[in-house]
This record gives C-alpha cells, sequence and structure tokens, in this order.
C-alpha cells in the first residue's frame, strides 16, 4: 500500500459506501442522484489507483468511466423522466454533486502536478473535465433536463392518462 | 447556395477531425507513422459521426 | 426409456462429472501466489510474440478458437434477438414522437457522441498493448452512437444509424475473423495460429502477428451487434404497439 | 500488500449484490445494479484485472441499463394497454404507487 492507494481506499469505502446506500434506499429521485454520484467517486479512485500501481494504461478505465456513466444517468434520467417529475421535484442533491465534482477536479489537479507537463498530463485533464461536466450536466438532466418545466412533463402524464383511457 | 453549404460543410468536419486527432495524440502513448495514419482514419470517422448526429439533431 | 433407466443414466452421467471436476479441483493449483504455472507460461508465450498485453495474446493468439465460439454466441444471440423481437402481425409502427431535451444535455450528447467513438475505436485499436480489446472499445463505440437517442430523441438516432448496413458489418466481421483463421491455415500453419504474419516491434500499433487484426475483426462484430441489438430494443419499446392498445 | 483495498471492495460487492437482489422493483434494481457494476469493475482493478474492470465498465455503466429500461418500458407499456396485468409488472406498479 501507498499513499494514492490508501486515498483510493478511503475515497471508496466512503464514497461508494455512502452511494450504495441510497441507491438501495428512499424515493426514486435520489437512487438516481445517488446513482450519478457513484460513477463521479469512482472515476477519481480509478485514477488514483493507476497512480497507484504505477501503471499509466490504467487510466483508460477512469476515462471509459469518465465518457459512459454520465451516459448512464443519462439513460435513467431520460427513461424516468415522468416518474422523478412525479416525485414532487426535490431540488436534492446539489450541495453533493458538487463537492464530488470538487473532490474529481482535485483529485485530477494533484495528480497532474505529480505527473508533469507531458501528453499524460494533457490525457489526465481530458479525463477530469469529462468527468466533471458529464456529472454535473446528468445531475442537471435527473432534476428535470428532459421534458424542460412544466409543459412537456404535464403532456407526457396527460398522454398516459390519455392512454390509461383508451385502455 | 450549394457551393456554399460544402465550404460550411468541408469545414465543420476538419475542424472536428483535427480536434479529435489532437485528443488520438493525447490518448496514444507512443507516437509512430503507424499510430498517426490509424489516428488519422479513426479521427475522420469520428469527425463523420459528429457533423451525422449534429445534422440528425438540428436539419429537421 | 423406463423413469429408471433414465434417473440411472442421469445419476452415472452425475456422478461422473462430480468425480471429475473433484479430481481437476484437486490438481488445482494454489490460489493467490505471486508466482502461477499458467501465468508463467501465458506471459511467456505473449512475450515470445511480441504482445505487451497477454489478456489479448491469450485470447485472440493462445486460444484464439476459444474467442470465435465466443463470438459465435454474441451473432448467434443476436440473430435471435431479431428474430423474436420483428413486428408480429398484431403490432403496428406508430411514428415516434419528437421529445424535449434540455440544451445543455443535447449539447453534451453531441460533443461526447464523437468523442467517445474515438475513444472506442482508440481501445479496439490498443488492445494488444494497454487494457481493453475488440469487445470493449466495441460496446462504448456503439454505446456513443446512441448518445442522440438520449440527447435528442429516437427520430435523430434512426437517421444516422442504418440498421442494415449494421447486420451485414456484424456478419462480414464475423466472417473476415474466419477468413483470418483460413488463411492461417493457407500459409501452412493451423487454424488460427498466429504465425503467418511478422511480430513486429514489441509495444507498438503492428506487433502481435494477427492478434491485431483478429481484435478488429471482434471489435467490429461487438459494435456492430450491440448497435443492432439496441436497434431492435428500441423499436420494441418506442415504435412498436400492439392494436389492442388502440382498439381495446 | 493491497489487503485493506481488496477486503473494502469485496465487502463493497457483497453489499451491492445483497441490495441488488433483496430491492424487488426492476427499475430501482436497475439502478442498484449499475452500482454493483461499478464496485465490481473496482475489485477487478484491484485484483490487477484491468481488462475484465473494463469489460465491466462498458457492459455496465450504459449498455445494461439501457437494456433493462427499455425492457421494463416495453413491459409497462404492455400491462397498459391489454387490460389484464401480469403479476410481476403488477406488484412492480404497485410498489412504485407506494413510493410515490
Amino acid at each position: 500500500m501507498n499513499g494514492w492507494t490508501t486515498t483510493a481506499t478511503v475515497a471508496l469505502a466512503g464514497g461508494l459506501g455512502a452511494t450504495l446506500w441510497g441507491a438501495a434506499t428512499g424515493p426514486l429521485h435520489r437512487r438516481a442522484v445517488a446513482q450519478n454520484l457513484a460513477s463521479a467517486v469512482t472515476a477519481p479512485a480509478l485514477l488514483l489507483l493507476a497512480q497507484g500501481y504505477g501503471r499509466p494504461a490504467y487510466v483508460d478505465l477512469a476515462l471509459v468511466l469518465a465518457l459512459l456513466g454520465p451516459v448512464g444517468t443519462l439513460v435513467f434520467a431520460r427513461l424516468l423522466a415522468g416518474e422523478l417529475a412525479d416525485g414532487g421535484q426535490s431540488p436534492g442533491g446539489r450541495g453533493p454533486t458538487l463537492a464530488v465534482a470538487a473532490y474529481g477536479a482535485l483529485v485530477v489537479v494533484v495528480l497532474c502536478a505529480v505527473t508533469g507537463p507531458s501528453r499524460a498530463m494533457v490525457k489526465l485533464l481530458v479525463v477530469g473535465v469529462l468527468l466533471v461536466a458529464g456529472n454535473l450536466i446528468a445531475s442537471k438532466a435527473l432534476s428535470g433536463g428532459f421534458g424542460t418545466a412544466g409543459a412537456s412533463a404535464g403532456k407526457n402524464a396527460g398522454q398516459e392518462r390519455e392512454s390509461n383511457g383508451r385502455g | 447556395m450549394r457551393p456554399w453549404r460544402a465550404v460550411r460543410a468541408s469545414g465543420e468536419v476538419t475542424v472536428w477531425w483535427a480536434a479529435l486527432f489532437a485528443l488520438w495524440l493525447v490518448l496514444i502513448s507512443t507516437v509512430d507513422p503507424l499510430e498517426l495514419l490509424v489516428g488519422a482514419a479513426v479521427s475522420l470517422l469520428g469527425a463523420l459521426a459528429a457533423r451525422a448526429g449534429r445534422r440528425a439533431v438540428h436539419d429537421e | 426409456m423406463t423413469r429408471r433407466v433414465r434417473l440411472l443414466v442421469l445419476a452415472l452421467g452425475g456422478a461422473g462429472l462430480a468425480a471429475l471436476l473433484v479430481a481437476a479441483c484437486l490438481d488445482l493449483p494454489g490460489f493467490g501466489r505471486a508466482r502461477h504455472p499458467y501465468g508463467t507460461r501465458a506471459v511467456h508465450a505473449s512475450l515470445a510474440r511480441h504482445t505487451a498485453n497477454t489478456i489479448a495474446a491469450v485470447n485472440f493468439d493462445q486460444r484464439a478458437f476459444d474467442t470465435l465460439g465466443e463470438m459465435t454466441i454474441l451473432f448467434a444471440s443476436v440473430l435471435g434477438t431479431v428474430v423474436l423481437l420483428r413486428q408480429s402481425r398484431d403490432e403496428k409502427r406508430a411514428a415516434p414522437e419528437a421529445e424535449r431535451v434540455a440544451a445543455p444535455v443535447r449539447r453534451y450528447a453531441l460533443l461526447v457522441l464523437p468523442v467517445a467513438v474515438v475513444t472506442g475505436l482508440y481501445i479496439v485499436a490498443h488492445g494488444q498493448l494497454s487494457p481493453g480489446g475488440g469487445f470493449q472499445g466495441g460496446v462504448v463505440a456503439a454505446t456513443a452512437l446512441h448518445l442522440l437517442y438520449l440527447g435528442a430523441d429516437y427520430r435523430a438516432l434512426t437517421r444516422v444509424r442504418p440498421v442494415g448496413a449494421f447486420e451485414i458489418g456484424d456478419a462480414l466481421a464475423t466472417c473476415s475473423y474466419l477468413v483470418l483463421g483460413l488463411a492461417c491455415l493457407l500459409a501452412g500453419a493451423a487454424f488460427l495460429a498466429n504465425t503467418p504474419l511478422p511480430y513486429g516491434t514489441f509495444d507498438t500499433l503492428a506487433s502481435g502477428g494477427t492478434v491485431p487484426l483478429l481484435n478488429a475483426a471482434v471489435g467490429m462484430e461487438v459494435a456492430c451487434a450491440v448497435v443492432v441489438l439496441l436497434a431492435h430494443f428500441l423499436d420494441q419499446a418506442v415504435e412498436i404497439e400492439e392494436e389492442g392498445s388502440r382498439s381495446g | 500488500m493491497d489487503d485493506p483495498l481488496i477486503v473494502v471492495t469485496l465487502l463493497l460487492v457483497a453489499a451491492a449484490a445483497t441490495a441488488a437482489v433483496a430491492v424487488r422493483d426492476p427499475v430501482r434494481q436497475a439502478l442498484v445494479l449499475s452500482v454493483l457494476g461499478l464496485c465490481l469493475a473496482v475489485l477487478f482493478t484491484v485484483l490487477q484485472a484491468p481488462d475484465v474492470g473494463l469489460s465491466q465498465l462498458a457492459v455496465g455503466s450504459a449498455l445494461t441499463p439501457l437494456l433493462l429500461m427499455l425492457a421494463v418500458r416495453r413491459v409497462g407499456r404492455r400491462a397498459k394497454g391489454t387490460t389484464g396485468t401480469t403479476g410481476t409488472t403488477g406488484t412492480g406498479d404497485g410498489e412504485r404507487e407506494k413510493a410515490r
């Protein structure tokens, strides 16, 4: 064990444990937010592990997660749009989302400083930008990114009611 | 205006190609001619996908 | 065959299988040690053929025939899905509706789509050098395409995704894997044996003989298969409606 | 050498897998399943199997949720369209109603 893997262990035990609890219990909206935070917590941990093991090739894992993690959240935001909007539009999760984004940015900055100016550093920066931007966008999508405002959500609900009436 | 549209289309693809090729250079570890060749081809594919995606969303 | 005979045959077969399994388990090398007989041999073989990623060497060189089987499983399961999820006679096709998406989400999808395509192809191309390979990269590239469904709507996705072409691509990629195996046979080696091509310089894109080619074939197959699979799931979820939902 | 890390990730995987089984509604299960995928990917990385971890990330983070959610939507629509609801979707809907 070195400092990097120890940090990753602590971050994973705390962050992934908390988001797992959030995803397994509570109202639907909070579960979806927790799912988004889980990928935002895991990607920096993968970067830390890559540094801790001294294997730059492992950065690819964090890259793929930074790309596809938000896409997974978009899947839920898209296909649960109606139910998420029905859930009382609780705008919670803003604080944790920003905290996790700051943590991801901090990890990337520290790793960049350690790597020094090189293509590897730019790759880390790309991962960091994709990670932070992706998760902020995904959390935005969860809180009403699909069917913006009440208009479209109301329209969807109306259509559902209509098809219920037909059925 | 057909010629103007062609210029704009090729401009869009070129800009995307350059950006994606830069991304490829960042991703790879060792640089050699074959890497550059494959990177150029892959970036072209990505640039065409970017343009196709943008057109599919915006040009109704 | 009576019930008792059948049970007897079953018991006999089960007992034989159990005996073989126990015997195999007893002969397994110890778990969790730093050195492992298979690991050492696999690494040695992969280094002998200039393949930096031993996993790729195992998948596409030492056990290339096994990968052919896995590839065929994916191909056959997608084929089965296509047959099962076709539009049946009591279903009709409804035009998908335009959906409203927040502008930042749409912009994010349009920006990330090409980046994810390039990343997926990068992972396919560097399968023999770094973690990754045809399967992982193909899935990433195919998922990237569906950002158009998530960030815009189904109509946008259908405009850039000719399902027929992807079906043909799937079949062609599977064939090319077989053809590469046959080429090895023609070159005077065994089926899928990694001998006809030069092994190249270690840790470059052209290293590993046939490994990168087989890798690319699998990448294309997986990408096309995932696109076709998702196309039929999306068809069912978005477009195809039962007649009952209208008349009933 | 990395025993605490392995223990932590193994515990996370066990907890996530148990939660995925304990949650009954397919939609919520899909959410837990995607977190389970992340735990598994970290476990594979910690055990020095990044290729497997990458497969898990590629499939588990977006593709599996998408397939599951599309299937749920299709089944839900069928249950809505025809009058008779099947057992499984009925309980799922009921749970969803309760959660509202």
